[in-house]
C-alpha cells in the first residue's frame, strides 16, 4: 500500500464524498456507461467518489468481457482510467460474486472484495449515494 | 439515524429489495414506496420483521399502498409526502432502490 | 440551512416521475431550500417542448413548469443525455426546448451534489 | 356458460389469434397501458385477442385499487369495456396470486384462474404472442 | 411463403435494440419476406430525426435506414408512443421525423400480425 | 416442435426467466440471448437440465455469451443469428422474454 492508498484510507473514517452503486450488467442498458460518465466528471472536479458494484452490476468487473463481439462500444475499456482521475476505491460485493459463480478475477485492478456488512459499511462512509 | 432507503420496485419482480436489506444497517429506516408497497406481502418483509435484535424502522407511503390495495401491517408506520421530506433530514443520507 | 437537490432518471410519461414531482413540491411547501433538479438518463426528455400527453393524463411537465416559476426552482437537463433522446441542443433560442429548463453539462450534478445537505434520486 | 361462450371456447382449439401476456404492476410504468391499446385494436378490428396475467401482471387485475390517490387516470376501469371488443378469454396465472397472497377478486368478470400448466396450454392456443 | 413481422420497443441508443437489427438483418440476407417492422413503445424514438450518438457508438438508426433502402422494409412507428415521447407527427413534411419511418396507428400492427407467419418482438 | 422462447434478461436480477420455464412445454426449445446468456450460471438452469423427462433444448447465442466471457455448459447447443432465424420458422411461435 502506498502513501497515497493511506492519505485515502484516513479521508474514509470522515462522511464524504459520492457513492455510486452499480447494479446493472453492461452489455443491455446505458446504465453502465451513464454511472461511468457520473464518476469520471466527479473525478475531474477532483470530488472523492467511491464506485460499488453489487447484483448484476458484478459483471461490469469481469476479466475477458468483448463488447465488440455484440458490436458494443466497449466503455468498460475506460475504467482502466480510475486511476488517473484519483477514483480510488472500488467494491464489489462478495455475496453478488459467489451468486453468479464468478471468480474474482477482474478487468482491473485494486478492487476490493468485500462481505454484505463491510460493502454495507463502505457505502455509510459516504455523504451521498447514486445508484444506476 | 443512519441511512434512508426508498424502496420503489416490487421484490417479487427484481432483487431491488433484497440488495437494499443486504446493506441494511440496525440503525436504518426504509420507506416503501411506488410499487415498493408490494412488498409488504413478500417472504423478504417477514424475515425483516422478525429479525429479534431490529431496530429498524419501516414506513409505507399511505396513498401509495392504499392505491393498489395492499393491506398493510401492524409493524410498518404509514406515513404522508411530508412525513418522507421530514425523514430526509433527520436521516444522514438516502439511497433509492429502483 | 436544509438543501436539497434533487435527480430524476425517469421520463415525463413515467408514473414514477409524479412521486419525483410529489416529493419536491412538499419539500418545497415545507421550506426547504430546493437547489436544484437534475434530469438525468430518461429524465433529459422532460425539457422536450414537442412532448404530447394526453390531455385527461398527469401533466408533468407543465407541472415542474409550474414549480420552476412559483420557487425560481432550477430544472437542468443533461446535454448528453438529451441528444442521444432527441433533443437538439446546439441552438440558440431553440424551440424544441421547453424554456423552463437549463441546458446542463454533468459538472452542474456536481456542483448540486457538493452543495446540498441531502442528495435524492428518484 | 353462455352459448357465445362455448363458441370462443371451440374456436381457442384452433391456433389462432394473439396472445397478450401482461407482466408488469400496473402503476409504475406505462406497460399495462401500451398492452391495453394493443388489444382494444385488435378487438376492434374483430381480431382474436386473448389476455395473459402473470407475475406482477396479477395485480392488475384486483379489485379496489383507486389510481386517482397517486394522480394517475385509472386506464383499469377500461377492462370492463372487454365484453364490448368481444375479449372474452381472459387468464390468470394461479400461482402468481398465490406467491402474492392475493385472493381471487377481481376487478372484472370472467376471469379464468389457471395453474402453470393449463396457463401454458392456453397460451399455446394462439398463433402469436406479445409480452408486455 | 415465410413472412416475418417484427415488433421492436427498445429504443435506438439501448443495446439491446442491435440485436433486433442483426436479426432482421439476417432474416432479409436469408431470404425471408420481412413484412414490417413495428415500432412501439420506446421503440417509436428511432423515428425522431434529431437523435445524435457519439460517432463512435454504433449508429442504429442510420442502419435501419439502410435495411429500409435495400429491401424496401417498411418501418412503422406507433404515433401515440412518438407522441409522448416528442416526436411531433401532426404536420405533413415533418423535419422531425426521419423519412425513412412511416407514423402508423396500432392498427398496422394489427395488419402485420393477422398477415406474418410469425410475429417475433424485441 | 411447439413454441421458440426467446430469454433476454438476466435470472439474478428479474423473475422473466422463472415466468418462461412456469409455462414452458416439452416440445419447446429455449435461446439464451443477450442478459439471458447469464443464466447458465442460474440454479434455475440447473434444474431445468436436470428435468428427468425433458425433451426441450436450450440453446444460446455464441457471440452473446462470448461478450460477456461466459462459459457455457456441453447440455446447451451454440447457435448463430441465422440458427436463430430459422428457429423461429420451425417452431409454431416466438415468445420473448424481456
Amino acid at each position: 500500500m502506498t502513501s497515497s492508498d493511506q492519505q485515502v484510507d484516513s479521508n474514509l473514517s470522515q462522511e464524504n464524498g459520492l457513492a455510486i452503486i452499480n447494479s446493472k450488467a453492461p452489455f443491455s442498458s446505458n446504465y453502465g456507461k451513464d454511472a461511468l460518465d457520473v464518476a469520471l466528471i466527479f473525478g475531474s472536479f477532483e470530488q472523492k467518489v467511491s464506485l460499488f458494484f453489487q447484483g448484476d452490476g458484478v459483471y461490469q468487473l469481469i476479466a475477458n468481457q468483448d463488447a465488440s463481439l455484440v458490436s458494443i462500444k466497449d466503455y468498460l475499456k475506460t475504467f482502466s482510467a480510475f486511476e488517473f482521475y484519483d477514483i480510488e476505491d472500488i467494491y464489489v460485493c462478495q455475496q453478488s460474486l459467489v451468486n453468479r459463480q464468478l471468480d474474482e478475477a477482474f478487468h482491473i485492478n485494486d478492487v476490493q472484495v468485500l462481505a454484505s456488512v463491510e460493502f454495507g459499511k463502505a457505502l455509510n462512509r459516504h455523504q451521498h449515494v447514486l445508484r444506476f | 439515524m443512519s441511512t434512508l432507503h426508498l424502496v420503489r420496485k416490487s421484490a417479487f419482480t427484481t432483487n431491488d429489495f433484497a440488495q437494499c436489506l443486504s446493506v441494511l444497517d440496525q440503525q436504518d429506516s426504509i420507506v416503501l414506496m411506488d410499487d415498493g408497497c408490494y412488498n409488504l406481502k413478500h417472504p423478504l418483509m417477514d424475515s425483516l420483521i422478525k429479525r429479534a435484535d431490529s431496530t429498524i424502522t419501516i414506513n409505507v407511503i399511505t396513498n401509495h399502498a392504499q392505491a393498489r390495495a395492499i393491506e398493510t401491517l401492524a409493524e410498518v408506520k404509514h406515513i404522508e409526502m411530508v412525513d418522507l421530506v421530514e425523514l430526509t433530514f433527520t436521516h444522514k443520507k438516502v439511497i433509492t432502490w429502483q | 440551512m436544509k438543501t436539497l437537490a434533487v435527480v430524476v432518471t425517469t421520463p415525463p410519461y413515467s408514473h414514477l416521475t409524479i412521486t419525483a414531482l410529489t416529493y419536491v413540491e412538499t419539500a418545497l411547501a415545507a421550506g426547504i431550500k430546493v437547489i436544484g433538479v437534475f434530469f438525468y438518463q430518461d429524465g433529459a426528455m422532460h425539457a422536450n417542448e414537442n412532448i404530447s400527453i394526453a390531455s385527461d393524463e398527469y401533466q408533468a411537465i407543465a407541472h415542474w413548469q409550474r414549480l420552476n416559476q412559483q420557487y425560481q426552482l432550477p430544472l437542468h437537463i443533461c446535454i448528453t443525455a438529451a441528444e442521444m433522446r432527441g433533443i437538439a441542443c446546439d441552438s440558440i433560442d431553440n424551440e424544441q426546448i421547453n424554456q423552463a429548463f437549463t441546458v446542463s453539462g454533468l459538472g452542474e450534478l456536481v456542483e448540486l451534489t457538493t452543495k446540498a445537505t441531502r442528495l435524492v434520486q428518484f
